[in-house]
């Protein structure tokens, strides 16, 4: 049981992270909270969804689609919504929390209150170990989940929008000075986020089909991985990521399962009041 | 100034008659109402006042009406000694959570009230044999026998006090240490403000007066339910206010208004109302963000600005600054 | 007033979690007004049915019936599958003096409290574990059960008998709550295996009991042991094999409704009906249930020859009407969760490749347990 | 090269810069002087288009500047060296002045300009793969001016060149900037008056938002106003 | 006998050491400039003084108590007031709302018309009367400093602390300025320490001048023999 909780935990976190990070690159560059970030998560689900079944796409093409789509429809709400809030940080929280709950409500007209479920990509489960069974698509979703952050983070790196980003993030007017159209920038980079949220959901959502509502904890947990990790740390995030996926499960199975959601808020409260800025957060004075 | 107090006196007494004339149904319109304004008010002083967004005061009301009503349900407390300590419990965790999280301010402030509520929601679902969860506490009402006019008085007195300690508190000399605070703190610690006094006082009072209407709330709908507490409330709550006017005295109680009679109205389209809700507080939001109050003031403005020429604010003979017309 | 419609009020979730109740209630609404006014309708007018959603949330029921009362005056509401709902209506029913005929609400107080004006016609908590759930284990001679319970009055609520009579039955258990809205199950679901049970009883309404059917295969808990859905509908939703796939094979649940299985006449009636009009054969047993109710409530109406309250409680108690589910008659004995409730019987069937099997009760099996 | 006239800034609702006028030869290398607040970076700022000028004309080799974006403005050849460094505190030193070589004009040039800032701040060199916060101040500044540099900018603004710097330092950074030659020419704005004016040819005094006064930089040395305004003797 | 005395300060903001074992003295009832270079560590001690925050080493007395790590409004109530470099008006209350925020927490409880008097008699000896119902944002920098001057008197300090006041106003305003500053040493008994880089003004009104270099003290004494100094002509005036 220790060995099936652990290995939960990680996957779990994995994808928190994953989530998590796309929040946490919103708000270094453009220091905006993207309350509505787990209704694009949700959104994703919904678009692999109807691709694959209502157009009969393949599952991959589909989740490719879905992504492209969200981030299209993330760059289209930055400019609409979000360009007019920089620099208020509560502004932007109070409209995108509005927005959250206009999607849920319209997710609900839409597709009805039903969980949809795009197809598994693998079937079946493992034996991992000798020590117990795990579900294959489980399996496929974390390496899913690695193989997009180490994708992320090398794009980061590497290229020559990643230094961008970085750039912004240390300081938006110098970058400015260096030729960076940081409004342009903001724009791809909120698509980006939302990107990351969608990218998330549609690895996950073969395993936890997604319902209208069912944004509301996903984001939660990503915010709180957030200040975990320290607002704007990307590896903070990572990291926060995991040890929330961990707390959650060995907590369910050696303290509660009833209470197996409140651990992470526990774990939040404490680093808050021992450290401020988060694990991995810069104090700036 | 007399006239004002005047036309004040006159609205409140055409409100106080109102119900006389209307049927069961429309007084429970107006008393839902009543309790949103409470709520709104109360949010506002704290949003709106000391610019920090809490998403806990629906949390807040939970606590108030819970306490409240596990006192008299199961311990056969007296209802309004119950209100009493609900408002007491509200404010204590207000001040706890206060503390704990002012210091950090904007951002973490939210997350952080977020993050209570949903724990507070978890612990009224799993401590079921105390909250009996979701089916909700049956408790007694305030009054020996269920009379909505009762409750609207009661309702209307409650909402009074909440904006009177709310005016108390923005325009006393306690509202200067707000405004100072929300615009610069490190300018208003310099200046002698004990911000951190500040906020925690705003947070606390705000929660406590969330408390009371929870409380009162609960004992109205003789059932108090894991709703009352929820991210749903706390939307309306926020729209209201947001719809009404952000900061402004009169927004949240226009907004609650507002917004509670048109839900009642579009409560036939079913799903269809909460998302009409949601796009309306999102225009207003984004284009006005200002909200009601704000769009007919710079209507007003603009008529004065085009009466009387625009004054131009000297400066020592350097022909400086000219007063942004905005 | 000389309105030209008799009106009934029907409350249900329309939004929220349980929307799809709503949805079926509206179709079984449509069928029955159509087969009340074709016979007759009530008291020579047209049988009309306002509906008024009340989300599940018990603050929003009260208010919702209240409004149904108030601004629609409606001689008599029916309706609702939210215990929580229906145990605050039953309050404003009470106090309003209307008539209230509960109808997929299975939380004992509903009638246990003796409102005179409060019935139910459907099942109830109690009522499902004893005369079905506990028989059928015993029944199959089950060895080990574990309870899974989801953090909710209804989940809590008949975990607690479940308990109880598996103790009397004298089969060991154990049993653990799970959050209600959590998605995984993998932890709770590795302690259930850790004791080995060859039963599981799981009272996760909705798609939660998906997940938990599907996760149950993943980590290889089925098919050794069974699985069975206490509340019923989640197993027959349409999206119960997309979400579950191969997993839901063998899945056992608890229903009044079953394709082949029908009691009376009229089920087979509502049956061809509902294909008429809808196109499919019927998905969620709640669009009968309501049904029946309208059916029980027009009757009650016409042999009061009124819409008086008084009267109507009065005919209601003597109800003796055959409808989908057999002959629907109400307790009179004062005492316990029996009184102004009628039980109507309770099927276990198991899926067995896609086809519903009736295990029990005996008289109306179809087929065997596979495992 | 760049002339400015009849310019007014403001800075959100307050006005800083009055009717400003400037004019800089292409080779030259101009000083602009004034006490603390006096205007200086809200000049760079204008010419830089941070804060866009609400009256006036900027024209850029005969080419408006007014309208323009930051990013834009760069484009055309005009780089910044900002008040108080500005480096990107968490990335290396290599990344600093690659970020310095995005313009599209510098991008293909990037290894070339690079060896050239490195053998121009040797310091650097040996700092490659340090992060920048890391860095001295005169390190930091030497790593503007090359951030700068790596745009291969035909106009180099540089505000607060001595800024928290010793002066020893600052005499390295001078030097070098002799090294440059007249290929770049150069606007300089430094709190230190008397190196100011020691190292350009031109100089404009900035005082509370204008120019009351401009001249060789020789003359102003001279000035008995200037040396009682500016140097308190 | 000193009225602010600085023993061993230091401070440290990640890389940069900002200050390193400053000691001061600031004599009741004088005008005390210091000067420095940008970036020597002048505003820097004047916040830690004004407790914006903690030093990292060393300690703060004022009347001979300890003042070190005292929050920032405790201090402002010993009898301390600052300026701020880049000016910090409450941009969106009035001059007079401005004014008042000090007044209030001085006099706690004190009536509206009462703070509302005493508000515009400081607007009124800043010269500001005329702006008394402008909101901040509205003015300009050189009206900015003199609301900040008129909100730290608002404060009634014993010790007066002016971060480059003079930045932006020409010669003559200057002289006016000095003026004014001399009369609230004479007038009120203030005792004002003053950061300013218009040398000719730190000539003419302080008694003492201290000169910090990249966070040290490099010398301290009568203004004239500061500015006779080699080492701070080299690091501060140039030669
Ligand atoms: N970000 C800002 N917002 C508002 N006003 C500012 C800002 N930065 C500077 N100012 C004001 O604008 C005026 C001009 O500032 P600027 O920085 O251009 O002067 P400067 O000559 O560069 O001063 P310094 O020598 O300190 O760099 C100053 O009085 C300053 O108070
Ligand atoms: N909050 C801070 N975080 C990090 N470094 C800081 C901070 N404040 C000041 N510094 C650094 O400390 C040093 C001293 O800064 P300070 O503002 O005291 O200089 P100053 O003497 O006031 O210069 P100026 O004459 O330009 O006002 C500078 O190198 C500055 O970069
Ligand atoms: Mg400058
Ligand atoms: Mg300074």
């Amino acid at each position: 049981m220790l060995a099936l909780s652990i290995t939960n935990g990680l996957v779990i976190g994995i994808i928190y992270a994953l989530t998590a990070l796309g929040v946490s690159l919103v708000v270094g560059i453009m220091n905006v909270i993207n309350f509505a970030h787990g209704e694009f998560y949700i959104l994703a689900g919904y678009f692999s969804f109807l691709f694959a079944h209502t157009l009969g796409l393949d599952p991959m093409v589909a989740m490719v689609l879905s992504v492209g789509a969200v981030f299209v429809f993330g760059v289209v709400v930055e400019y609409t919504l979000i360009r007019p809030t920089y620099g208020d940080e509560l502004y932007s929280l109070i409209l995108t929390f509005i927005l959250s709950i206009v999607l849920q409500s319209a997710y609900l007209l839409i597709f009805g209150p039903y969980p949809n479920k795009p197809p598994n990509w693998v079937k079946g489960a493992t034996d991992l170990f000798g020590l117990f069974m795990y579900g294959n698509q489980r399996l496929a979703a974390l390496f899913a989940g690695i193989a997009v952050i180490a994708l992320f983070f090398a794009m980061l790196k590497l290229t020559w929008f990643g230094r961008m980003i970085r750039a912004a993030s240390q300081d938006r007017e110098m970058a400015e000075l260096n030729g960076i159209n940081t409004r342009r920038l903001n724009m791809l980079s909120f698509g980006l986020g939302c990107a990351l949220a969608a990218a998330a959901g549609v690895i996950l959502s073969p395993v936890f089909p997604v319902t209208p509502t069912a944004g509301v904890p996903v984001a939660l947990t990503a915010f709180v991985c957030v200040v975990l990790g320290g607002m704007g740390s990307m590896w903070g995030c990572v990291v926060g990521g995991l040890i929330l996926g961990l707390v959650e499960n060995l907590g369910a199975a050696y303290v509660s399962t009833g209470y197996k959601h409140v651990f992470m808020f526990v774990i939040l409260i404490l680093v808050l009041l021992v450290r401020p800025s988060g694990l991995f957060g810069r104090s700036e004075t | 100034m007399k006239t004002k107090w005047l036309l004040l006196f006159v609205g409140l007494a055409g409100f106080a008659v109102l119900p006389w004339g209307l049927g069961v149904y429309h007084q429970h319109i107006l008393i839902v109402s009543l309790f949103y304004v409470m709520m709104a008010a109360s949010w506002n002083l704290l949003a709106g006042y000391t610019g920090q967004v809490s998403f806990g005061h629906a949390a807040f009301a939970g606590i108030g009406a819970y306490a409240s009503g596990i006192l008299a349900a199961k311990a056969g407390i007296n209802p309004w000694l119950g209100v009493a300590a609900g408002t007491l419990l509200a404010a204590i965790f207000g001040f706890l959570v206060g503390v704990l999280c002012l210091k950090l301010g904007g951002i973490y402030l939210s997350l952080t009230t977020l993050a209570f509520s949903e724990i507070l929601h978890i612990v009224i679902n799993n401590e079921y044999e105390i909250t009996r969860g979701t089916m909700g506490l049956q408790v007694p009402g305030l009054l020996s026998e269920y009379s909505k006019l009762g409750y609207f008085y009661i309702f209307l007195c409650a909402a009074l006090l909440t904006l009177l300690v709310v005016h108390r508190l923005i325009h006393a000399n306690m509202g200067l240490n707000f405004r100072a605070v929300q615009n610069d703190e490190r300018a208003a610690a310099s200046l002698g403000v004990d911000v951190v006094r500040v906020r925690v006082l705003a947070f606390t009072v705000s929660s406590a007066l969330a408390g009371m209407a929870g409380a009162l709330y609960g004992h109205y709908l003789l059932l108090i339910t894991p709703h009352i507490p929820s991210l749903d409330q706390q939307f309306l709550v926020l729209s209201m206010t947001v719809i009404g006017g952000l900061g402004s005295f009169v927004g949240p109680i226009i907004g609650a208004f507002c917004l509670e009679i048109l839900s009642e109205y579009i409560r036939v389209y079913g799903e269809y109302h909460v998302l009409a809700f949601g796009v309306v507080a999102l225009i207003v939001a984004r284009f006005a963000p200002k909200g009601l109050v704000g769009i007919s003031k710079s209507v007003w403005e603009r008529r004065r600005q085009a009466a009387l020429p625009a004054v131009p604010v000297t400066d020592n003979g350097k022909g400086g600054a000219r007063r942004g017309v905005t | 007033q000389a309105a030209d419609t008799v009106k009934i009020g029907v409350v249900g979730p329309r939004t929220g979690g349980a929307a799809a109740t709503g949805k079926a209630f509206e179709e079984g609404i449509q069928l029955a007004t159509t087969y009340v006014n074709a016979n007759g309708g009530v008291l020579g007018k047209d049988l009309e049915v306002v509906f008024e959603d009340t989300a599940g949330a018990p603050d929003k029921a009260a208010s919702g019936f209240e409004r149904l009362v108030t601004r629609d005056g409606v001689a008599m509401v029916l309706g609702e599958s939210h215990s929580s709902a229906a145990l605050a209506e039953i309050e404003v029913a009470n106090r309003l003096k209307v008539p209230f005929v509960v109808v997929e609400a299975w939380a004992d107080p509903i009638t246990a409290k003796n409102y005179r004006y409060v019935f139910r016609a459907g099942p109830s908590n109690s009522g499902v574990v004893n005369d079905t759930i506990a028989k059928w284990v015993v029944h199959e001679g089950f060895k080990k059960a574990y309870i899974v319970a989801e953090n909710t009055d209804w989940g809590l609520g008949i975990a607690e008998l479940s308990k109880a009579a598996l103790k009397s039955a004298g089969v060991p258990y154990e049993s653990l709550v799970t959050e209600r809205k959590s998605q995984d199950h993998y932890t709770e679901l590795a302690k259930i295996k850790a004791f080995d049970p060859d039963v599981v009883l799981a009272f996760v309404y909705g798609t939660g009991l998906h997940y938990f059917v599907a996760q149950a295969g993943e980590i290889g808990l089925t098919p050794k042991a069974v699985v069975l859905d206490g509340a019923g509908p989640p197993s027959l939703w349409p999206d119960f094999w997309t979400n579950v796939g191969d997993y839901g094979n063998l899945e056992c649940f608890v229903s009044s409704m079953h394709e082949k299985v029908e009691l009376t006449p009229l089920a087979t009636a509502f049956r061809e009906a509902y294909v008429e009009a809808f196109g499919h054969a019927p998905t969620d047993y709640k669009s009968r249930s309501i049904y029946d109710a309208i059916l029980i409530a027009a009757d009650a109406i016409n042999r009061a020859g009124t819409t008086d309250a008084e009267k109507v409680v009065d005919a209601l108690e003597s109800t003796e009407l055959l409808v989908t589910r057999g002959t629907a008659r109400f307790g009179t004995e004062k005492g316990g969760p029996e009184y102004h409730h009628w039980m109507p019987p309770m099927l276990v069937i198991q899926w067995q490749d896609k086809e519903q099997v009736v295990l029990y009760p005996p008289e109306a099996a179809t087929g065997k347990l596979k495992r | 090269m760049l002339k400015i006239s009849g310019v007014d800034v403001y800075r959100g609702e307050t006005q800083v810069l009055w009717d400003i006028g400037l004019e800089i030869e292409a080779g030259e290398r101009v000083a602009v002087l004034g006490s603390n607040g006096a205007g200086k970076s809200s000049l760079m700022a204008a010419i830089t288009g941070i804060l866009a000028p609400r009256r006036g004309a900027i024209d850029f080799r005969g080419q408006s500047l007014v309208g323009f974006k930051p990013y834009q403005i760069t484009q055309l050849g005009i780089a910044l060296v900002p008040e108080g460094r500005r480096v990107y505190k968490d990335m290396t030193v290599r990344e600093n002045l690659e970020m310095g070589a995005f313009p599209k004009r510098g991008r293909p040039m990037l290894k070339r300009s690079m060896d050239r800032v490195l053998t121009l701040f040797p310091k650097l060199q040996e700092r490659r793969q340090q992060h920048a916060g890391t860095l001295s101040g005169g390190e930091q500044q030497m790593l503007a001016i090359g951030r700068a540099l790596m745009s291969l900018p035909d106009l180099l603004l540089i505000d607060e060149l001595s800024l928290g710097l010793a002066p020893r330092v600052t005499k390295e950074i001078y030097a070098a900037l002799e090294k440059l030659g007249g290929e770049t020419t150069v606007l300089l704005v430094e709190q230190n008056v008397e190196l100011a004016l020691k190292h350009s040819e031109r100089a404009y005094i900035v005082e509370s938002g204008r120019i009351p006064r401009t001249g060789a930089s020789g003359d102003l040395m001279d000035d008995p106003d200037i040396r009682r305004a500016y140097l308190g003797l | 006998m000193a009225l602010l005395e600085g023993r061993g300060v230091s401070k440290r903001f990640g890389g940069v050491q900002a200050l390193e074992d400053v000691n001061f003295e600031v004599e009741a009832g004088s005008i005390v400039g210091l000067i420095g270079p940008n970036g020597a560590g002048k505003t820097t001690l004047f916040n830690i003084v004004a407790g914006a925050f903690p030093p990292s080493a060393g300690s703060v007395h004022f009347e001979n108590t300890p003042i070190t790590g005292m929050s920032a409004f405790r201090i402002c109530r010993q009898g301390i007031a600052r300026t701020f470099q880049v000016t910090r008006p409450f941009g969106e209350m009035t001059c007079l709302e401005n004014v008042a925020v000090a007044v209030v927490n001085r006099n706690q409880g004190c009536p509206r018309h009462k703070w509302e008097n005493l508000a515009r008699e400081y607007l009124d000896a800043v010269g500001l009367a005329m702006l008394a119902d402008t909101a901040a944002k509205h003015l300009n920098v050189v009206q900015k400093k003199r609301l900040e001057i008129a909100r730290s008197l608002a404060t009634e300090p014993k010790l007066l602390m002016l971060d480059e006041v003079l930045g932006g106003l020409n010669t003559q305003e200057i002289q006016e300025a000095i003026g004014f500053i001399r009369q609230l040493r004479d007038d009120r008994g203030l005792t004002v320490f003053w950061i300013e880089h218009v040398m000719g003004a730190i000539m003419q009104a302080t008694e003492k001048v201290i000169v910090l270099d990249q966070g040290r003290i490099l010398k301290e004494g009568a203004p004239a023999d500061v500015v006779a100094d080699a080492r701070v002509i080299h690091a501060y005036l140039g030669d």
